[in-house]
């Protein structure tokens, strides 16, 4: 689900192939037939932002017939555990939590916690990946018969109860039978012997429910067993080489490396505070480590600067205070706050929603750096944006000055990727590059060094953590080619005992006390023993089914997470055929295929002593090693803004009214109501029927994101040489569309042209008493490139889900028109008019009161 | 298959068709298997062929051919996947639809109107169509779709992908009519053009029944699939069939092939995939069987291959023996236009 | 005319891919049917100057051998022309194929050239010069190559025939049993045109004659042809294809009833005829040369008769199973 | 007098009609009409420097790649058969990386767009960097923050913002936010969140 995983992973998609000829079932839910649909033994059309709709009717189909894996649910997940008395359930509320704030459309999630349990409120960007910690008493109430009607179990019975298959038609258009067909098949492939696997991508996460779509698919596979297990699991198959590095050590502006959150302006004044706030008292599991971990992280950072009589330097941190996220920084440059920009490898004119709203902030930039491998729009927006032709933009009044720096392609530098499955590797350098041509690490490496030149005198405290920052990495090159040793920086990622100068081997090894360094705790072992793990390259024909001797996964080098769950509670494996751990008593040791997620020598029936915290406070039985409680969690009582229980909400822009409850959408979302980025408007407002059909956008095979890679290579184009629009043969008789003529499609931020195809693959869905059409277009076009057309993320506004404010642009809602949109500066004014019909002034957009942004600072 | 053509396979050790063609000691014959039932359609086996093969590319046009931009084999396309879209389940035998749909009834009053007919496809965008498109073509119509709410809506459609690429015939109509001797049998039982050789006079283009190798406008010459004559000689694996994700395209000695067609046909026909069927399997066909096998799962007109094509060579004979007859007839006219001549000014 | 024959495939609504043809169109461009008329030409007047040569036809022999061979040096302009790689065409000399009628061809052509060469510069010599000793050798040498060139010309004049049908053109490979017969008609009425045109009646005879036989047998075999025509007729029909080869017929047979009624008498109606015989050749040759382009276009020629050849062999499995 | 005759004898089998007449090839579609070139035609591979060993630089299923060189440049990029994650297979984008990475839409130079300039024009890199350094820790200065209305520390700036890494290294990510960090910028994002 979410996934055209043939298209867009296609050698990943090697294996589910395998699969199936071995005799797996292949169900794809999916807006649009795909090529993967096409292999599919079951292919389900559904209507785009309504999957948490159809997981809930599935969530719903297992309770309701008692089909899930009752012993893995007991032991392994939160089932029994008692939810505080003032919790209220959206059944209660008509689609609200308790704890709604209407004035700042935001929860106080108190009410959700656990009974007994101390808490800590959810609030967005602000506690990194391990979410606010949970104050444990000894042992949490909990009712083991799963009777209790607080309990999570119930409290889940009850959540999806209306989430019934004539609901899952009415919303997601998927007929019943067809929808309890998956359900059959999903549940038969559960318990000992069966499993089941998940796969999903951005067709997930790019909602207003992006977040809470996982948890959806997570509950599933939690309820029926396939978690930690093999042939299991929720699979995030994502879309660049090293997006999950990027991720893992990211370049985001609410985490420091390994999921640590940035410090808060108002929740992490110092060292102590920030500690506090991420080590609750009793709390289970590795984040109780997160001390050793900052503490290592700014070790690396300051180096012998770091003391802890300056708290290692925690103060030279900067602090966020709400939401920098890139949306946000681009209305900012609009606006005038942001002078500079540096943009590497990424194409945001193009490739992220809006493309409007981003090129006119590139326009309002004092400078802009763009380091990629060919000139592409976001280098090149001053001279052939759309925005030319509207005269939005004009060249000679447009004062940003831009410097385009060639890059190093990934054959001329050595270093790692990580990929989907958390495997890091390691890739050797083939050649140099040529003339101007650098690597990233040269560029930032250079940076520093002209940055530190000039500040050598400065007394400005500012200056200081830039004056302190340890940059000893070994170096390579000589001259104007001098940068890190990308080997030398892996090394300090992976972290060093600083007493003996010797890498560490895991993240066990690092200490709070300053006499550890490390870059990322995550990534400790991948140079373990002085070895780059990671350039490990054992042909898996000579080792065993997990090839643990290729790359090195995080963390520890093992394959499955949490998989603990891969045995019973007594250690046993669930079944011959599914085995992967477990219990050998007589050598009293896990053993198995894996590396075991926990120390290899606890017992299955491990009690911790009384007191204890950390990975000591987790049982024998607790696979979920990184959750506060060790469970598995059915119920989130912590670390999500928009509700502990997947629930659902019709996207922000929606042909329909939401049939679940009075609240439409996401009371929580995210919108950004403003004259650049104006919303459709969607029930229970008005003039719905101006905007009447479901838009998605997509991936093709033959093309790569917003096409820089793509669309400037002739044997690529060739296969994709054109932007088009996918309609169905009902719809294209409806609007007058014939296959390869001309078309554009419309939404209150833009038109954009496209060849029609017309085709059978999209069919309209037949919902809640109407008839609803669906239209698609991949969105690898811009103005550059050997094969050039319409950006089609020009169409999409930008509104996100609270919890990681990725922006909701896989559904939106449109028109489509036969014939070439309007040109020249026409198109301001015929969508004005449009808007106008569309109800009210155009920046007005969702009037839904309940969704306001937090205030910048 | 008939049986005599068993008889025979079985009788032929791997290379006699190399031994045949004047080789010492060559290796086995190769070829591919492309299973058209596992692609993915993803067209790395195009990519890969052009990079390794130094391929240019075939125009930047779109065909409107389901995701079908290439059009045909030609001289800039040695690997082709083809993209069908039918309104028929999967793993079902249909009771024939009538083919003309959307798609289709608009790209093809198209091709006729284009040059060579459509032949070099992908190098120029496809023509309007004289007398504009066809709106609505009365097809058999369904109930209006989303009506129902069961088993009847319009869910019942399967995508046919598959990767086409030269036959490497038994017999092979391209090698057979070239005056040069550029295209010829290897070693290993393929056919290749010379490039060395080749002046383009383009007859190997009309002599393959399969409407595969093409004289590229670019360099004059005529190229197709080489099944990656220079990594056999270095026991390398096609580029195509190394890239290919999902194993559709297997490279692999012609007898093992064969095998192993054989038994991934029987498994589908035990799954219930009634339509499954063989392609150029036969040694007993027009051609000889091809060097390159493949698994359909509709006819192969469907897919734009012939269904039973034949080797011009194998007309050779007759058509020699009318030649003869007709320059014998030519002759005698001669010698009695004479003779009536002088007859007739005899006095 | 428009029914078709009972053998004849109905139109089937043949299944395809986007209805886009299965084979490809020839490369070949309008220098290759122009050559399969000069070539027909030089093996036409080439046998006609070697018989004037016997009978002592002096002004009918210089006339065909210098139209043998202005028609050969054109045949070889045009089939170089029409390669891809024209200073390659000596690699048509690398290996002799018997599959390959283009190889056959060329060293038809081969053994053809040489004698009419020697011939056609004998009869271009100055009168003054043939009396000198070398000149006389030439005579001598010339008149028995041109005789052997004169054995050969009836491959020359027929072997086109193989070469356009041993192609999966549809349009030309299912006319291969008669096109031998028309091509051979239409290079004897074109040679015979020829010599009406360029010798006096007098001496025209055996061109006369040899004109009427061929041109009567050209649209003999064309009628044959066309009545065996299955689905194919279509493109011999329609189009371009189509008026070409009605224009061949009435030219044919204006010019056959010139020949027999016109030419003996009068050295106009001799050229008139000669000239709508030499026409008439012509677009024979460019009339059944787009008609095989045409039938590419279409992959109903292609897939029907495979199809029906399919259910013919079942049928038979069937009957002998 | 034996060597003018193999002289003669090789000439003349360098003809393939002669091949034809004395070898077992008669028809001359095999062996005969095979060319000196054709019989020695060899794997540009294998003539290459040892492969890098690389991973594909698209989506992030990670597929392991062997780059293969000569003489300082790329000539081939193809799939490694012992990766356990894509045992030697592409698809299109990673079967193109050869086109990637040699093509000629790679940029070789510093391009620079001064303020209201129509055109592109040339800048040494070194200046480039000297001027992005400076712009830098310009653009910090101005939008330095010490604390919010409250007075709660920020010790941030506002006046840069960066975009990327979901296409570059860990290695480089890591200088990326460390340096970023230590400047006090905290506006840095990539695809992840797009």
């Amino acid at each position: 689900m979410g996934s055209n995983m043939a298209e867009c992973h296609p050698v990943g998609f090697q294996w589910v192939m395998e699969a199936k000829q071995r005799g797996a079932r292949v169900i794809h839910v999916d807006p649009r037939f795909t090529r993967t649909s096409a292999h599919a033994d079951q292919y389900v059309r559904i209507r785009a932002g309504t999957d948490i709709a159809f997981l809930g009717g599935v969530i719903n189909h297992i309770l309701g017939n008692d089909l899930d894996f009752r012993e893995y649910v007991q032991a392994y997940t939160n089932a029994a555990f008692l939810v505080r008395e003032e919790f209220a359930d959206t059944e209660d509320l008509d689609g609200l939590f308790s704890g709604y704030e209407p004035g700042r459309a935001r929860y106080d999630s108190s009410s959700w916690g656990y009974e007994g349990a101390g808490h800590h409120p959810t609030r967005p960007m602000e506690s990194g990946m391990g979410g606010p910690p949970i104050d444990m008493p000894a042992r949490i109430a909990e009712d083991p018969t799963l009777q209790h009607p607080r309990c999570v179990f119930q409290i889940l019975k009850r959540h999806f109860s209306r989430y019934t298959p004539e609901m899952v038609e009415r919303i997601c258009g998927v007929p019943q039978d067809r929808f309890l067909e998956v359900c059959r098949a999903w549940t038969a492939n559960s318990g000992r012997d069966r499993t089941a696997a998940l796969v999903y991508s951005v067709g997930w996460t790019q909602h207003t429910v992006g977040a809470q779509n996982i948890r959806a698919g997570a509950i599933v596979q939690l309820l029926l067993g396939n978690v930690g297990r093999p042939g299991g699991g929720v699979y995030a198959l994502r879309g660049h080489a090293n997006i999950q590095g990027s991720t893992d050590i990211p370049t985001l502006f609410d985490l420091l490396p390994g999921y640590l959150p940035m410090p808060d302006a108002d929740r992490h004044p110092d060292l102590a505070a920030y500690l506090d706030a991420m080590r609750a008292r009793g709390q289970k599991g590795y984040w109780q480590g997160a001390d050793a971990y900052l503490i290592s992280l700014l070790k690396e950072w300051f180096g012998d600067a770091a003391t802890p009589e300056n708290d290692f330097g925690y103060g030279w941190l900067p602090r966020i205070n709400g939401d920098h996220g890139t949306y946000r920084t681009t209305m900012d440059m609009i606006d005038g706050r942001v002078f500079g920009y540096l943009v590497m490898g990424q194409n945001p004119a193009v490739g992220s929603a809006n493309g409007r709203l981003q090129r006119l902030g590139l326009a309002n930039l004092d400078w802009l750096v763009v380091r990629d491998l060919t000139m592409l729009e976001t280098a090149t927006f001053w001279k052939d944006a759309p925005e030319i032709e509207t005269g939005e933009i004009v060249p000679e009044q447009c004062r940003t000055e831009v410097f385009f720096l060639p890059a190093a392609s990934h054959v001329e530098k050595a270093g790692t990727f990580t990929q989907t499955q958390r495997m890091l590797q390691w890739r050797e350098k083939a050649v140099d590059p040529v003339g101007d041509q650098r690597s990233d690490a040269w560029f930032f490496h250079q940076l520093h060094c002209r940055i530190r030149d000039r500040l050598t005198d400065s007394t400005d405290p500012r200056d200081e953590p830039l004056q302190r920052l340890a940059w000893d990495y070994r170096l390579e090159g000589s001259g104007a080619h001098e940068e890190p040793d990308p080997d030398d920086v892996l090394r300090h990622i992976n972290g060093l005992d600083l007493t003996t100068g010797r890498t560490v081997d895991g993240a066990a090894q690092l200490r709070a006390d300053g006499t550890t360094a490390c870059g990322c705790w995550q990534y400790c072992g991948v140079y373990a023993h002085e070895q780059n793990q990671a350039a490990h390259r054992k042909p898996h024909d000579e080792q065993g089914p997990y090839d643990p001797a290729w790359g090195w996964t995080w963390p520890g080098n093992r394959r499955v997470l949490y998989n603990r769950a891969s045995a019973d509670p007594d250690g046993r494996p669930w079944s011959e055929r599914k085995k992967l751990l477990w219990w050998d008593p007589a050598a009293g040791r896990w053993t198995g295929y894996d590396v075991p997620d926990f120390p290899a020598t606890t017992p299955p029936g491990h009690v911790p002593p009384e007191g204890a915290r950390g990975p000591e406070a987790l049982r024998g039985d607790d696979p979920f090693i990184m959750q506060g409680d060790g469970k598995g969690w059915l119920f989130a009582p912590q670390g999500l803004c928009d509700g502990p229980l997947p629930t659902h909400y019709e996207p922000h822009e929606s042909p329909m009214r939401n049939p679940l409850y009075g609240q439409q959408s996401n009371p929580t979302r995210r919108v950004y109501p403003r004259p650049e980025n104006p919303y459709n408007p969607s029930p229970p407002e008005a003039h719905g029927e101006v905007f009447p059909f479901v838009l998605t956008a997509a991936r093709l095979t033959e093309h790569h994101t917003a096409g820089a890679m793509s669309r400037q290579l002739p044997h690529l184009s060739e296969l994709q040489p054109e932007l088009f629009v996918e309609v169905s043969p009902e719809l294209a008789r409806m609007r007058g569309l014939t296959h390869l003529g001309v078309a554009h499609v419309v939404t209150s931020r833009s038109a954009v042209e496209a060849r029609v195809y017309v085709t059978d693959r999209m069919a309209p869905l037949r919902l809640d008493g109407r008839v609803v059409h669906q239209v698609w277009l991949p969105y690898h076009w811009g103005p550059t490139g050997l094969v050039t057309g319409d950006v089609v993320n020009d169409l999409l506004g930008v509104v996100a889900d609270p919890n990681v404010l990725i922006q909701e642009s896989k559904v939106a809602t449109c028109d489509i028109r036969r014939g070439p949109r309007p040109h020249g500066a026409q198109p301001t004014g015929r969508l004005d008019s449009l808007r106008a019909r569309a109800g009210g002034p155009a920046v007005a957009g969702t009037t839904s009161g309940t969704a306001v942004p937090r205030e910048m600072p | 298959m008939t049986s005599d053509a068993v008889t025979r396979e079985l009788a032929e050790p791997p290379d006699a068709l190399a031994r045949a063609n004047g080789y010492d000691e060559p290796p086995p014959r190769v070829g591919f298997f492309t299973d058209t039932s596992v692609c993915i359609g993803c067209k790395a086996c195009e990519v890969a062929c052009k990079e390794w093969n130094d391929v240019p590319d075939d125009g930047l046009d779109l065909l409107g051919m389901s995701f079908d931009n290439t059009g045909m084999l030609g001289a800039n396309s040695w690997r082709h996947v083809a993209f069908v879209e039918q309104r028929r389940p999967a793993g079902q035998q249909g009771d024939g639809w009538a083919l003309l749909d959307e798609m289709t009834a608009e790209v093809e009053p198209r091709l006729r109107a284009a040059p060579r007919g459509g032949s070099e496809l992908g190098t120029t965008p496809l023509p309007t169509a004289p007398g504009g498109a066809v709106q609505d073509l009365g097809m058999p119509t369904f109930t209006r779709p989303g009506d129902g709410t069961g088993a009847e809506t319009r869910t019942d459609f399967r995508w046919l992908m598959e990767s086409d690429v030269c036959k490497h015939c038994t017999h092979a109509g391209c090698l057979d009519v070239c005056p040069t001797g550029a295209l010829f049998r290897t070693e290993f039982g393929t056919v290749v053009v010379q490039q060395d050789i080749c002046n383009g006079c383009g007859y190997c283009v009309s002599g393959c029944p399969y409407g595969v190798i093409d004289r590229s406008p670019l360099d004059g010459r005529a190229h197709k699939c080489t099944l990656c004559y220079d990594r056999l000689h270095d026991g390398l694996t096609p580029a195509c069939a190394k890239a290919c994700p999902t194993e559709s395209i297997q490279f692999g000695d012609l007898d093992e092939l064969r095998e192993r067609a054989d038994r991934r046909l029987a498994d589908l026909h035990q799954q219930g995939v009634e339509e499954a069927q063989l392609y150029g399997r036969d040694p007993g066909d027009g051609v000889g069987g091809h060097g390159s096998l493949f698994l359909l799962l509709d006819d192969p007109e469907v897919y734009g291959m012939p269904p039973a094509p034949v080797v011009p060579t194998r007309y050779a004979p007759q058509i020699w023996r009318r030649v003869g007859a007709a320059a014998g007839a030519f002759a005698l006219a001669a010698i009695g236009a004479f003779v009536s001549a002088a007859v007739g000014n005899r006095p | 005319m428009s029914e078709l024959p009972e053998n004849a495939a109905p139109p089937a609504e043949a299944r395809s891919y986007y209805g886009r043809p299965v084979i490809k169109a020839p490369v070949w461009e309008w220098p290759v049917p122009a050559y399969l008329f000069t070539g027909g030409l030089a093996a036409g007047t080439a046998v006609l100057a070697a018989g004037a040569d016997v009978v002592g036809a002096g002004r009918l022999r210089r006339a065909c051998w210098l139209g043998s061979f202005g028609a050969l040096l054109s045949s070889i302009v045009l089939l170089v022309a029409d390669l891809g790689r024209p200073e390659r065409f000596h690699h048509m000399l690398r290996v002799a194929k018997p599959t390959s009628p283009m190889s056959m061809g060329t060293w038809l052509l081969t053994a053809f050239g040489p004698g009419v060469a020697a011939a056609a510069i004998w009869e271009l010599l100055p009168e003054r010069w043939r009396s000198s000793w070398p000149a006389r050798l030439l005579r001598t040498v010339s008149r028995g190559v041109g005789l052997a060139s004169a054995a050969t010309a009836p491959g020359v004049a027929t072997y086109t025939a193989a070469l356009l049908s041993q192609t999966a053109v549809p349009g030309w490979q299912e006319v291969r049993e008669e096109l031998p017969f028309v091509f051979a008609g239409s290079a004897a009425a074109s040679g015979g045109g020829f010599g009406m045109v360029a010798a006096p009646p007098s001496e025209a005879g055996p061109a006369r004659a040899f004109a009427a036989i061929g041109a009567a047998g050209e649209l003999v075999a064309s009628q044959v042809m066309e009545r065996r025509m299955g689905l194919i007729r279509e493109v011999y029909h329609h189009g371009a294809a189509g008026r070409r080869r009605r224009g061949a017929d009435l030219l044919t047979a204006a010019g056959l009833a010139g020949t027999v009624l016109a030419a003996p008498r009068s050295r106009i109606g001799a050229a008139v005829s000669g000239i709508a015989l030499l026409a008439g050749s012509a677009l024979q040759r460019f009339g059944v040369f787009e008609a095989g382009v045409e039938s590419t276009k279409d992959p109903r020629y292609v897939v029907v008769p495979q199809r029906q050849a399919l259910e013919a062999a079942g049928r038979d499995r069937a009957v002998s199973g | 007098m034996t060597k003018p005759t193999g002289r003669l004898h090789r000439w003349l089998d360098s003809w393939p009609v002669y091949r034809q007449l004395t070898g077992p090839d008669r028809t001359g579609r095999g062996a005969a009409a095979q060319s000196p070139r054709s019989r020695q035609l060899h794997a540009r591979t294998s003539a290459a420097e040892p492969p890098a060993r690389s991973v594909c630089p698209y989506c992030a299923v990670g597929c392991a790649q062997l780059v293969y060189t000569k003489d300082g440049r790329v000539t081939q990029i193809e799939g490694d058969p012992a990766s356990p994650i894509s045992r030697g297979r592409l698809c299109p984008k990673g079967s193109a990386s050869l086109q990637l990475v040699t093509g000629p839409q790679r940029e070789q130079r510093v391009r620079y767009r001064a303020p209201y300039a129509t055109e592109w024009s040339d800048l040494p890199l070194d200046t480039a960097m000297d001027m992005i350094a400076d712009r830098m820790l310009d653009a910090r200065r101005r939008g330095w923050q010490d604390t919010d209305a409250d007075g709660s520390v920020l010790r941030r700036t506002m006046g840069i913002a960066g975009l990327g890494g979901a296409t570059t290294d860990n290695e480089e990510n890591y200088l990326f936010k460390k340096l970023w960090t230590a400047m006090g910028a905290v506006q840095i994002e990539n695809q992840a969140r797009i």
